[in-house]
């Protein structure tokens, strides 16, 4: 594909769809989403359900259809159940970019992926068992039994470690329903009912931020070390009491970036499913069977942290 | 307590299956020993703080709730309300340094006006009640939506968690448990000793009686949704203290307001009215804090916690339910 | 019996009328005139909403599960009861029946049958702990939607089935075509004609069946209804069984219609359908309500939803709209149902003296 | 004596009806005012407005010459006045002593404000005292038998001091027993110079209590008889507004020598126990006792709504121990219960779905839905044949008064052709006129060979209407009167009997 600015021209319509408002790491995608739209000549609408639920995304799809949008660009709760409705806009004319979360390949243009698993699942036994040791007795607290992109990161995890400290024992594996009060008690029961467990992974947001204060609340700072997938707002405290000494991420304002300008290629029509192109800022990127590899993660700690803010 | 008690207006002895409060102390007891037994960690004084501890925040809106059912009312809004309090002062908290008593002032404030709302719907307008906060629950969702914009709550001030968490002067018992005692005792005061409670006793047993009894039935309907509206509001505030955290979704991604109403129920307070139990609404809330921990400690695969939840508020409101055929 | 008791020269004549033959009244016809006007309202203001009657009519594919699940639920309500188990029960049984499909190679639409039968025996335990437990519905329903939603998650395990067959799909997304004249063809939904007839049955049964009869009278009045020698225990059987299987069939519709199931699917239909329900006219005390107002309301709250997404709401805007309508318009309901002289002079009657509260029913 | 009470030209209107026309009416300490008139009159709703419960569309009130306005019920109490209401004012849930001081609990001094249960209890207790009423002050208010709720609302006027105290149809619950401790209560007051008025449908309590007698027709006051002019017939056709005479004791019997219903050693194990009697057909056969004899209870387990312990019923010689109340009803047996509007009509209900809901079978349908054709057929020729006055069979059974109600409760039953027919109080509430024409009715019934039992707490109305009357005392049949042996007095005799210390069953 072309490298550099995109044709700009024409005047296109552009909206993102997050698995819910009112996340933070949704609302940095948004920040950085809404800057590049703005140098990309695209109206942007940042609109999506209130509660993480399928049915709110598909109904933000239909309007969007209705209203003739030129790109939508969502990050799905869930990779079959929204797979109709986007079908039915690409049908219309429109492409469907998704990031961060996947949808079934047939119901998307292109995919921007955060960082790939293995690298991500990697990130995250390192980050715990550099202090924990290699033969830790760790427990994983997820978001929902079902949620796709946690259980491949979760399974990332399985192969890393069976391949590289195969001493690691998982104890234990409980769910904090996204929900920063049931993560935290959920942290609070694993470590008391498992009072040998030294790491807990906990690849979602809410999950690793209830599994700090869990560990912090029970005095076990130094003793007991978590990691997850947050943004470093949510975390900045813990990482910098010590009960987080590194946690993986990505840019998410820079991601937000990336989906735009993707966005704009795919409307243009500049982007085949094989391609390479250089974002302005960004950098270049590969795009392989219409997936494109956002970066590599970024581990956030107390030396780093405090230069992202979102 | 027990010697005001047995001055107090209890009609004829309760046989003990009737005392809610002993049957919950007894089922509460025998789960943890018998999970103390399978694995004695659960038996920790650092293990049953938190349980205690975790069961704050639902005592609190569950009084509430408490109050507004034994009036024949329910209110289904007390989730919203819970997350906007939390995400009102969290947010203010976070990014404005607001201090911990403007906190609370504000979280008091905002309760008791939007509570007041609900009593005036119900009580003015003569909107059922399950209706009447059926909506205002979307609309105080909403509310607490539009106020975030799109953001989370996920760090508050020191002063805040050390309210929600350490002990005042260095006592093990952690603020939260101490203040959940206070309103326990104030709401148990009200409801069984000052004529405010009896006349919401009174309502809950026969409203157009009351009212010919002489009582100002809409005052006293609108009053408490007020005052449920203020607890929900500031349990709010103790969530965001407790979990140093808040979204959009806090309070009705939990369904706080089911569970709330499960733990009236199961604390000995009639759906139907007239009779409620204080007491026995915090220690369901206990109970129900009591086995969600206990099932991690046996080891439960977690997605059959809320079956757990679920059978538990079955098993507890059918023992010893004297048979009433009221609906909601 | 004849009696033999010669009444005065007809000093009582009467005219043999009854109003209650038509399900129709005052707050059916207000719905629809606000119905219209959503409508119009919409077509004309929102470019998107209205692109031909096609545009119009597939709409609706968004909203009619909710309509489904409130149709069964209505029963209940009518019988003085709530069940707050729809969601659970639409959710596991699409879950299990998908399971049926693709773990045992059961024929989806065999798969299909069972998960509604399902959903009648789930109501059917629902029906048990009131009546043999003695446990209030609305906590009764409460502890088994926590048991449902325990068993659904189970049943779906880490990958739910998803990419049904074309055929099933179709009950979700797909139009009548064939059974209807030509000109119709790719017009109307297959879910529009399931609620229809679902609509149209419902109505008859509570309207003039006997069942429906004696449906109301349990509602209004559990011990007339004992005391005039009805199997008080066999209508709420009946009333829950329904409505779980009202709930499942909307689950499966929700299944066919997002190609996939998951755990928690259902868990938007309990708010909504209530919603539907009450704004519908049914009493959620028991016995008053007609079938055909939750019908009209679940097209307005639906066209309405739907409506405001296009015309560029958020999602949020739109459930607090959704919010104040539900409570503005059973406002001025009890308003108007005063019997007064003027809606001024009952605000004004209102301020100055609260009437006394209704008695107790207990 | 301060306590004068005038009503002037009250109106009332509840949306374009008219209920009350501009009634003036003077209430004076030391005498008893009785208000007469037929269902719906208006009578309930003149005490309402007296008792700043309602307030008037038009009039004034005044207390010792000077205007009143009573805000709300309890601006009342503070002026003296009490009504006690047509149904108690219970509190199911709350103890009796509480009940009676709710609205104006006792508390003690200090900051809290501490409700002042010792003295709330001694204050309670104090006050049935003195109307020497046994009632223990802790029990739970839903204890309380409709009898000791009026008691209790007695002794609640008083202990708020009012000495205005209206008494809303306080009888029709009661037997002659009971109306008989509760006229004590009131002379007693009366003479103590208290202000009182009631309402009654029994003439012979009326004549008994009243030094004044107002008639209310249609919402005007259309006679106003002190005690020595008091006429039955005279009032009696006041309240109907067509000459009226009361009709005497009936003397011919109905029955026949085929047993219709027959009860063998019938017991629940709690309420009653070895009940026996058999019924022919065409006989009226009465069951007479205290409230809370166990009548309806029997009549309940026989009907099948409550299960039995012990005893057989037959049926037309064909056993039914056991069988449910849906059973019996398609058996040919049905029960008019004692509280109409609980357990007889579903007041929301229209005219027509209440008739035909007892047996819903005998309606046609087509396609499994019933006709409304057939329908309005089977429920017009009820209202005929009961002469049900409404203004449309889809009326709702809430806006006929209660005498109508209870026509079609009656309708609803005879329609479905039954052999045996149970009547609980089937008069409680009704007003004069509408009493004589279901008197009418049963005779017709019971003349078509329809075996009838007839529970009643009126002796009159047993005598009136029975051929056999069985006195009931604590759930067993203590007594038998037949033919001449009938009479008001040996009615009442033949359970007091029973009741005395020296016990024995009366012949
Ligand atoms: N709140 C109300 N709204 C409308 N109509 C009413 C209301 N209360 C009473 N009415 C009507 O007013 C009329 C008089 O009622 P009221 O209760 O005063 O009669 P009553 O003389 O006490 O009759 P009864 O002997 O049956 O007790 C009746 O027709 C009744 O239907
Ligand atoms: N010992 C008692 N304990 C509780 N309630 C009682 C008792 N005795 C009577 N009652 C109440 O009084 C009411 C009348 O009692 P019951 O029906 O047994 O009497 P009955 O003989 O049918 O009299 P009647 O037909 O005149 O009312 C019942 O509703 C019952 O609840
Ligand atoms: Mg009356
Ligand atoms: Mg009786």
């Amino acid at each position: 594909a072309e490298s550099g600015t995109p044709d700009t021209a024409k005047r296109i319509k552009v909206a993102m769809v997050p698995k819910l408002v009112g996340l933070s790491v949704f609302k940095a995608n948004e920040d950085g989403a809404k800057a590049e739209a703005a140098k990309l000549n695209i109206d942007f609408l940042y609109t999506g359900p209130v509660t993480a639920s399928a049915q709110g995304q598909v109904d933000a799809f239909n309007s969007l259809i209705a209203r003739k949008f030129d790109v939508i660009t969502t990050t799905s709760n869930n990779p079959t159940q929204l797979a109709p409705s986007l079908m039915r806009a690409m049908k219309a004319g429109i492409k469907v970019v998704a990031y961060d979360s996947d949808v079934a390949p047939a119901a998307r243009d292109f995919f921007i992926q955060n960082t790939a698993y293995p690298a991500f699942g990697k990130a995250l036994v390192e980050s715990v068992i550099k202090y924990a040791g290699p033969n830790a007795k760790i427990a994983i607290l997820s978001s929902t039994p079902d949620a796709t992109i946690q259980n491949e990161w979760i399974g990332a995890v399985k192969t890393y470690l069976a391949a590289t400290y195969p001493k690691v024992e998982i104890v234990a594996t409980e769910y904090g329903q996204s929900s920063p009060s049931q993560s935290l008690t959920a942290g609070l029961n694993i470590l008391q009912a498992h009072p040998d467990v030294t790491g807990i992974i906990a690849p979602d947001g809410a999950a690793v931020v209830g599994a700090a204060a869990a560990i912090e609340k029970l005095g076990k700072t130094g003793k007991v070390f978590t990691t997850g997938a947050s943004n470093p707002d949510a975390v900045r405290q813990y990482v910098k009491s010590g009960v987080i000494k590194e946690t993986p991420l990505w840019d998410e304002v820079k991601e937000g970036q990336l989906v735009m300008y993707v966005a704009r290629l795919a409307a243009n029509g500049a982007l085949k499913d094989n391609d390479t192109f250089t974002a302005p800022g960004l950098g270049t990127y590969e795009v392989k069977d219409k997936v494109i590899v956002f970066s590599e993660p970024l581990i956030f700690d107390a030396s780093n942290i405090d230069q992202y803010k979102f | 307590m027990s010697a005001a008690a047995a001055r107090s207006p209890a009609a004829s002895r309760p046989s003990w299956r009737e005392r809610r409060e002993l049957v919950l102390v007894a089922v509460t007891a025998a789960s943890a020993g018998v999970v103390g037994l399978v694995n004695p960690g659960f038996l920790t004084f650092e293990n049953l703080r938190f349980v205690a501890l975790n069961s704050v925040v639902l005592s609190i809106v569950a009084l509430g709730q408490t109050l507004v059912i034994a009036m024949r009312g329910i209110d289904l809004s007390v989730a919203p309300l819970m997350g906007l309090s939390a995400m009102v002062c969290g947010l203010l908290a976070q990014s404005h340094g607001l201090p911990l008593w403007g906190a609370v002032g504000i979280a008091l404030a905002l309760g008791l006006a939007l509570g007041t709302l609900n009593g005036v719907l119900v009580a003015a307008l003569n909107i059922p009640p399950i209706i009447t906060t059926l909506g205002t629950y979307s609309l105080f969702g909403g509310l607490t939506f539009l106020y975030s914009d799109g953001t989370q709550v996920d760090q508050v001030p020191p002063a805040y968690a050390a309210f929600g968490n350490a002990g005042p002067l260095g006592l093990p018992v952690p603020t939260p448990v101490l203040v959940l005692v206070l309103v326990t005792a104030a709401c148990w005061f009200a409801l069984n000793h000052s004529r405010f409670g009896r006349a919401v006793l009174a309502v809950g047993n026969n409203a157009a009686a009351a009212y010919n009894a002489g009582l100002r039935v809409t005052a006293i309907r609108i009053q408490v949704y007020a005052l449920s509206g203020l607890l929900a509001c500031f349990s709010g505030l103790v969530f965001v203290c407790y979990t140093g955290s808040a979204t959009v979704t806090t309070g009705t991604g939990d369904h706080v307001e089911l569970q709330s109403i499960a733990v009236a129920l199961v604390g000995g307070t009639l759906i139907a009215g007239g009779r409620a139990n204080v007491v026995g609404t915090v220690l369901a809330s206990l109970f129900l804090s009591t086995v969600l921990t206990a099932l991690v400690f046996l080891q439960v695969p977690p997605i059959w916690y809320s079956a757990g939840e679920g059978l538990m508020i079955l098993v507890a409101v059918r023992g010893g339910t004297r048979r009433a055929g009221g609906t909601a | 019996m004849t009696m033999d008791m010669r009444a005065p020269a007809n000093a009582n004549a009467v005219t043999p009328r009854n109003r209650r033959r038509l399900p129709v009244g005052g707050w059916e016809l207000a719905l629809t005139g606000l119905l219209a006007a959503v409508v119009v309202g919409f077509g004309a203001a929102a470019p998107g909403f209205y692109t031909g009657p096609a545009s119009l009519l597939g709409l609706t594919e968004n909203f009619l599960p909710f309509g489904l699940v409130a149709l069964g639920l209505s029963l209940v309500i009518l019988t003085g009861g709530i069940d707050l188990s729809v969601g659970a029960v639409a959710s596991l049984s699409a879950v299990l029946a998908a399971q049926l499909w693709s773990r045992f190679g059961v024929d989806i639409w065999a798969a299909a049958a069972v998960g509604v039968a399902l959903g009648g025996v789930l109501g059917l335990v629902n029906a048990g702990v009131i009546l043999r437990l003695g446990i209030e519905p609305l906590i009764a329903t409460l502890g088994t939607s926590f048991l449902y939603g325990s068993a659904a998650v189970a049943a779906a395990g880490a990958e739910p089935p998803s990419g049904f067959p074309g055929g099933f799909t179709a009950l979700g997304t797909g139009t009548v075509d064939g059974v209807l004249p030509a000109s119709l063809a790719g017009l109307v939904p297959i879910q529009l004609v399931v609620f229809a007839a679902f609509a149209v049955l419902f109505s008859a049964l509570v309207a003039r069946s006997p069942f429906g009869r004696v449906l109301v009278m349990v509602g209004y009045s559990p011990d007339a209804a004992r005391y005039s020698g009805i199997r008080t225990g066999r209508v709420l059987v009946t009333a829950y069984a329904v409505s779980g299987a009202m709930a499942s069939l909307a689950g499966l519709v929700l299944a066919s219609y997002y190609d996939a199931v998951r755990p928690d699917m259902g868990d938007v239909l309990l708010l909504t359908a209530i919603t539907m329900v009450v704004l519908g006219g049914v009493s959620i005390f028991g016995g008053e309500g007609t079938v055909a107002g939750v019908v009209v309301s679940v097209l307005v709250l639906g066209f309405l939803r739907q409506g405001m997404l296009i015309a560029g709401f958020s999602d949020m805007v739109t459930t607090m709209l959704t919010g104040a309508i539900l409570l503005a318009s059973i406002a001025v309901k009890n308003l108007f149902n005063r019997r007064g002289t003027g809606l001024a002079n009952q605000i004004w009657a209102m301020i100055r003296r609260p009437e006394p509260p209704r008695a107790n029913p207990s | 004596m301060p306590g004068l009470y005038a009503a002037q030209g009250i109106r009332k209107s509840y949306g374009t009806v008219q209920v009350l026309k501009g009634v003036s009416l003077d209430l004076k300490p030391g005498r008893m005012v009785t208000i007469m008139g037929e269902n719906g009159a208006g009578k309930s709703t003149l005490f309402k407005i007296l008792a700043g419960q309602v307030p008037p569309s038009g009039g004034t009130l005044s207390l010792d010459g000077a205007p009143l306005a009573l805000a709300s019920p309890s601006a009342a109490h503070a002026r003296g006045i009490y009504l006690v209401p047509q149904e108690p004012a219970l509190l199911p849930e709350l103890s009796v002593a509480e009940t009676m001081f709710v609205g104006a609990l006792p508390t003690r001094r200090g900051p809290l404000g501490r409700v002042d249960w010792t003295a709330m209890r001694a204050r309670a207790r104090a006050a049935l005292d003195a109307l020497e009423l046994p009632i223990a002050v802790d029990r739970p208010a839903r204890t309380l038998s409709i009898a000791q709720q009026q008691q209790v609302e007695c002794a609640k006027a008083l202990l708020r001091g009012c000495r205005i105290i209206l008494f809303d149809e306080p009888t029709s619950p009661l037997t002659s027993h009971e109306v008989e401790h509760l006229f004590s209560i009131i002379r007693r007051l009366r003479a103590d110079g208290c202000t009182l008025s009631f309402i009654s449908h029994r003439m012979d309590e009326v004549l008994e209590i009243s030094d004044e007698v107002a008639v209310l027709r249609d919402g005007l006051l259309v006679d106003v008889v002190d005690r020595p002019s008091f006429d039955r017939t005279r009032l009696l056709s006041q309240m109907v507004g067509r000459p009226m005479k009361a009709v005497p004791r009936r003397s011919v019997s109905n029955a026949r020598d085929e047993v219709a219903l027959e009860v063998r050693g019938l017991s629940d194990g709690a309420r009653f126990h070895d009940v026996g009697f058999s019924l022919r057909r065409g006989e009226v056969l009465g069951l007479a006792g205290l409230v809370g004899a166990g009548r309806t209870e029997i009549a309940e387990t026989v009907f099948g709504i409550r299960p039995a312990a012990a005893g057989e019923v037959r049926l037309g010689g064909e056993t039914v121990t056991g069988l449910d109340c849906h059973a019996m009803i398609r058996k040919g047996l049905v029960y008019v219960p004692e509280d109409r509007a609980r357990h007889g009509a579903v007041l929301p209900m229209t005219i027509t779905e209440n008739v035909t809901s007892g047996l819903l079978e005998r309606v046609r349908r087509r396609a499994g839905l019933l006709s409304a054709r057939d329908e309005t057929r089977i429920s017009a020729s009820a209202v005929r044949d009961f002469r049900v006055r409404c203004a449309g069979l889809d009326q709702t059974l809430r806006e006929l008064s209660g005498g109508n109600q209870q026509k079609v409760v009656f309708a609803k039953w005879m329609t479905t052709g039954p052999r045996v027919a149970i009547l609980d109080e089937p008069t409680r509430g009704v007003d004069v006129g509408a009493k004589e024409e279901i008197y009418e009715m049963i005779d017709a019934m019971a003349r078509d060979g329809m075996a009838l039992l007839v529970i009643s707490s009126e002796s009159e109305e047993l005598v009136r209407l029975c051929d056999r009357i069985l006195s009931v005392y604590e759930g067993r049949i203590v007594a038998e009167l037949s033919g001449a042996g009938i009479t008001p007095a040996a009615v009442a005799r033949s359970y007091l009997t029973a009741a005395a210390p020296s016990g024995g069953v009366a012949a």
